[in-house]
């Protein structure tokens, strides 16, 4: 057992430098194909690149001043490449893959629906054959970057005598095609972040545009998530970004609140949780070098994250008192560091906040992932789970 | 012993629901980019002057409708539910402080035009941080020919901008401690901002004296402030045991209508206790705000203690309850267009006007050892 | 709307001082028979005392150091004596009544069971029919008072086949029947409190002590434990009895905790939560007065004034600091009240708990009564409401 | 970059486990009236011994195993498992006091025969409120002849009934401050007794020492008391996680038998959520101290840090995971024929020895500011 990171003289890092100096400002283009933007992929996508080398990749990205491909383009290099990779024919490889490792196409996960809520399965929108076509009619709701992207993963019903599980089906959708609406979501802070509204009417989808086969669409976005749920525990405050509980324990410092024994008191705990957070996900990493299969554990940290992310900012809007009900008001000096992005704002980090425990599987049904995965606790039971879609509807308008 | 409320008060509340539930229309605040602009400000106030509530609290005497602490409960609890937005509070607390520290030439001259609804009073009494403790010189006042002549600032006053009088505490250069001046909004060396405030049901407004003149109000002594303090305190109490009410119920009515797996979300008990919760701290709140009304109605010896506890305990459910609602109606509920946010604002902002809730528990403390004494 | 008690000098008060003077240890049957052990009843049994009037006897007897007889025979006279009146028959309330009352028989009352827990109607325990008895068999726990009670409302099932509500019935059982053995529970704390199991060997019950109707057993019981559950929802940690927030507030005072920020503001916390589920017990009381129903307001109190006695009991522990771990060792100086009874010692009050969120109801159990009941919400699906009992014990042996 | 654990402490792990489910039997303690007379603490002891663990921490060159704190992690996590009543912890600590404070000669002398099982060590460090701060004065040493006498009293000492030699603190009058002293237990001038701990598996004592002789130890710095109690403080913590995983088990466990309504409770999401909770705090616990483990055996500058987050944040998740274990058990699980009140017990005794959560957070904090500086 060794607690230890990567050293700075770890020879790994020379390769990673050496590369970095000599493309200082690095095109999309040229770190996924330098094997930069999937590391751990094999050749030629990645570079098979252990975890320990994707951590010194990510760090020397971070201090050559380079914005992860992950970061820009996160929903198809954190979810949906790999699934092209393993259910993709070889002409949507050829179409799609390096474009979107490139962050030349940017992508978006067209799932979430109004009406759903956490009973993804449940989704509404249709994709009927129609010829050599799919013709695609619904609503979405809170797809991550919709306004930016090219290429939608969308999962549609396309069987709506099958159970609900059973009949849906992924698709590699154009955005700009004809017949797709795209409306940014203003959430409770006043901002447009990143959410949207997706309206498809009768938008037709070429076949071939079929991700895997009729019927792999829950296999096919589920898996997606589960990576997005490893991917959203680091110690920042709102899924891994924005300020840390380190961050708030100096900005406490330095307002001069930390002499206050309930201010202390309180931070010390976030502070601690911080830290065994910081851990839990290193340990992640270290199964994975271990090849030890990664089972709920993204879950459990997600579950732990969450709240943590919402005391850390709550904590910072507490101590700036009303002055902190002005609007972008800031709790601390502004040499105080809390990451980069839009939720390095401790003010908008706040309001946004609520959100961490409702996006990718509210706190509930974490919980019961955990309990039931780990644990082996009775699942809950979902009536809904063996009827035909259409009697599902049936019954709830009744 | 009869907790129960009269009949009165019954019909007091039951006719402020109906005129509030017809008169306030919130739609104009769930558009993006709505601020306190679209509020309807202006227009509720009138109507709300139409029935009378301008001079709530003034006495009879000067032409108001002398209405006691637990009438007012019954208003500003609906106004609250509601989040109606108007000066209604500003102008209620203006009126406190004048009728507790005014001289009587000066209720004379200004509270038969408050209770016509012709004049308006605001309070100013916070520093940049919002302090309201007398120990703030922000703002002084030197005599001079004119009277007083006032410098400095004041923040987080509440409706202080279309006020026609403020009412502002100030460093006496003169006696050295603590003083309130009376202030015509007409005067130029005063400037009235509104603050970006995250509840824009509300308008917090920052002032600006640069030496104009201030009427001094009547000596001071600590009981009055205190006197006023305790009526603005559960004044802010009562909008969030009402607000605590509404959310509660809005969110089970969701719980009850939102399926998921073929079931409403209510019958899942992650969610039937959180509400559950809720309903506790609901009870409590209304209990604790019923409590300070009759004791401040009553001047009754607890009646400090019942006001902080109110405010300290109101908000702090106002806080959870609201945060709760959000989670329970999910993402849906985090969106602009929904009204949990103005509710979840007006908690937070309630929270932390005349001081926060751990401030309160603390002269709770001091309050209950001197009543035990 | 007054929130006055009343008054030191109120008429009413004039009455039971009198009384109180003239009988200086009134024994139970004197109280029984001056109306001032169920006053609230009409007479002969009672003095149809209204709210405020109970109030000031329940007042006037502490002063005299009178034990109030719902202390001594708490089952038997808060919530039995009832329910024998409205079902029993008129040779039933010759029996029995009056001994009640009197506290010269001590009642307990015989319905949890080890394997039921909070499916309460589940229960096991059988009574037969053999000529003019019953023959019972089965096992009880958590009995209060069972070591000292002549008489036990027991709860038995006599049809089998019914679903499990139906299927039950009420006996007036005499404790001392042969087949009849009381163990003492020893709780964590290693005292005999006053709970007990009761082992029914084929005990032989008169069929004459049958209270009510065949099948009307679970109607009986469960109208008694709303009757608890108001009765147990006072300031005192321990279901309203042993020490107050006020008396903790008191006992930091003396012992210097107040001046400590974190104590100060956890103490004060507590101590609103306690004025407030004080208010809220008088406006139980208030609305008896004005004859409002009742509803599930004793449910919400219940569910409240758990966890806050817990609260005052685990923060007079902590600040003991390891001394607190000594058996016996005391928080505060003597001089701090903290009520009467067992439960006025803070060790054994901490250490017995964590019971208050189990006894007559979990907490659980309780908030979804709250919720189903003034919220309107779903009740709880129990699929076992309707089978016959006999199938549901298959279905779980299986 | 490494988190998990080696072959080496897995194969220690598993040993450990095998052994102490054969041998530890609680069965005497669950029974009306037990104390910790029938926890078996001699013939526990007498098994471990024939283990080699009274050495643990001995260095090969004194006859011991010379294991590292991970090792030590691994060892004391089962005995925290099972409860273990032993003197294994005291003498533990009392060997890294003498590791650390004690002369060579001291070493040479006394750390053989506790390898060899033959002598038991234990540190006398708390005054009569726990405080195990340095300003206690409670004892005090004065040069005489035949060595210090020590005249005083120290409180909550872990297993110092039946230790050959004793570790005591004690105030030097000669130099006015803080030394350490070895004491032999023979001495007639000393009374240990075993106080009326609420924790039955493990024996906490009272000393008095009526001016018995005490040898000095090596002189002290900071330093040295620091590297004596984070090993303290992590080894309490390795008991409270491990504890706090199978109290865990346990009741993940009943929650599946246990049927209500048809149902295991464990389907009732209250009961899911509460051991899902639970899992989370089992789960940082257990990283805690596997993280002070390793920062303690190589004497990592964090290692202080390490140490005071586990044990502020293991004897916490112990505490309140003990409390939700009888929740969820029910009443059957408040009764002292069941086990869940020994871990409750031990988790409220772990928590409050050596300096409670607070106090370690409040150290937490200037730690970090020391680290970030």
């Amino acid at each position: 057992m060794d607690f230890r990171l990567p050293a700075e003289n770890d020879p790994r890092r020379a390769v990673v430098r050496k590369w970095l100096s000599e493309h200082p400002k690095p095109s999309g283009r040229q770190l996924a194909e330098a094997g930069y933007t999937v590391p751990h992929w094999p050749k030629p996508w990645g570079v098979a690149a252990e975890p320990e080398l994707q951590f010194i990749i990510d760090e020397e990205m971070g201090r050559a001043g380079v914005m992860p491909p992950n970061l820009i383009n996160p929903v198809a290099v954190n979810n949906c490449a790999q699934t092209l990779l393993s259910h993709g024919t070889d002409a949507q490889h050829e179409r799609f893959l390096m474009p979107a490792l490139a962050c030349e196409e940017i992508w978006c996960m067209l799932f979430s629906e109004p009406a759903g809520g956490s009973d993804l399965a449940a989704l509404r929108t249709t994709a009927r054959r129609d010829g050599d076509h799919y013709v695609v009619k619904g609503q979405k709701t809170w797809t991550s970057l919709a306004h930016k992207a090219q290429i939608g993963v969308l999962i549609a019903r396309t069987d709506t005598a099958a159970p609900k599980h059973a009949g849906l089906s992924a698709f590699l959708m154009d955005m700009k095609s004809p017949g797709v609406t795209v409306r940014p979501i203003i959430d409770l802070s006043g901002c447009k972040n990143e959410y949207n509204e997706v309206f498809l009417d009768d938008v037709r989808v070429p076949a071939d545009r079929l991700l895997g086969k009729e019927g792999e669409g829950w296999r096919i976005a589920t898996s997606q998530l589960q990576t997005e749920r490893v991917a959203l525990s680091k110690p920042g405050a709102i899924w891994g970004a924005g300020p840390s509980a380190r961050d708030l324990v100096n900005g406490l410092a330095v307002s001069g609140h930390l002499s206050d024994p309930v201010v202390r008191d309180e931070a010390a705990k976030i502070f601690i949780e911080g830290e065994l957070l910081r851990l839990l996900a290193y340990r992640a990493l270290s199964d994975r070098m271990n090849a030890k299969p990664s089972g709920p554990e993204g879950a459990i940290r997600k579950m732990l994250a969450a709240p943590h992310g919402q005391h850390i900012v709550e904590m910072a809007k507490k101590v700036q008192g009303p002055r902190g009900m002005i609007a972008g008001e800031q709790p601390f000096p502004s040499q105080v560091g809390s990451g980069k992005g839009m939720f390095a704002d401790w003010d908008y980090a706040f309001w946004f906040s609520p959100a961490v425990t409702l996006g990718v599987g509210t706190q509930e049904i974490l919980k019961n992932i955990v309990a039931e995965r780990t644990l082996g606790l009775p699942r809950e039971n979902d009536p809904t789970a063996k009827l035909p879609w259409t009697e599902i509807n049936r019954a709830k308008s009744a | 012993m009869n907790f129960l409320l009269d009949e009165d008060h019954l019909a007091l509340k039951q006719s402020a629901a109906v005129f509030l539930d017809k008169e306030i229309v919130l739609d104009a605040l769930l558009k993006p980019g709505a601020s306190v602009d679209q509020a309807n400000y202006r227009g509720n106030w009138e109507k709300i002057a139409a029935m009378g509530w301008t001079g709530i609290t003034v006495p009879e005497s000067y032409g108001g409708l002398g209405l006691s602490c637990v009438d007012v409960a019954m208003v500003l609890g609906e106004m609250g539910r509601t989040l109606a937005p108007s000066p209604f509070l500003g102008n209620l607390i203006g009126t406190w402080a004048l009728l507790r520290l005014g001289t009587e030439e000066q209720k004379q001259r200004i509270l038969p035009a408050v209770a016509a609804g012709t004049a308006r009073l605001a309070l100013a009494v916070g520093d940049a941080a919002g302090d309201v403790a007398d120990h703030s010189r922000e703002l002084g006042a030197e005599r001079s020919a004119q009277g007083f002549l006032l410098k400095g600032a004041r923040a987080f006053a509440i409706d202080a901008a279309g006020a026609d009088w403020l009412i502002v505490d100030a460093h006496n250069a003169e006696t050295g401690r603590r003083g309130f001046f009376l202030v015509d909004t007409k005067s130029d060396d005063l400037t009235v901002d509104i603050m970006n405030w995250r509840d824009l049901t509300r308008q917090v407004c920052d002032v600006r004296l640069n030496g104009c003149v201030g009427e001094e109000l009547a000596p001071l002594t600590p009981a009055d402030w205190a006197w006023v303090r305790d009526r603005i305190l559960f004044a802010l109490a009562a909008e969030c045991a009402a607000g605590t009410q509404q959310i509660l119920s809005m969110t089970a009515e969701y719980a009850k209508e939102r399926v998921a797996f073929g079931k409403p979300i209510g019958s899942y008990q992650a969610i039937k206790h959180s509400l559950a919760d809720m309903l506790g701290q609901a009870e409590c709140a209304n209990v604790a705000v019923l409590y300070a009304a009759w004791a401040l109605s009553e001047e009754a010896p607890q009646a400090s203690l019942a006001a902080a506890m109110a405010k300290a305990f109101a908000a702090d459910a106002y806080v959870d309850c609201t945060h709760r609602s959000i989670q329970i109606f999910g993402a849906i509920g985090f969106t602009w267009e929904m009204k949990n946010h103005l509710y979840l604002k007006r908690a937070h902002a309630n929270a932390e006007l005349f001081g926060n809730s751990r401030a309160h528990r603390s002269r709770v403390i001091d309050l209950a050892q001197q009543a035990a004494a």
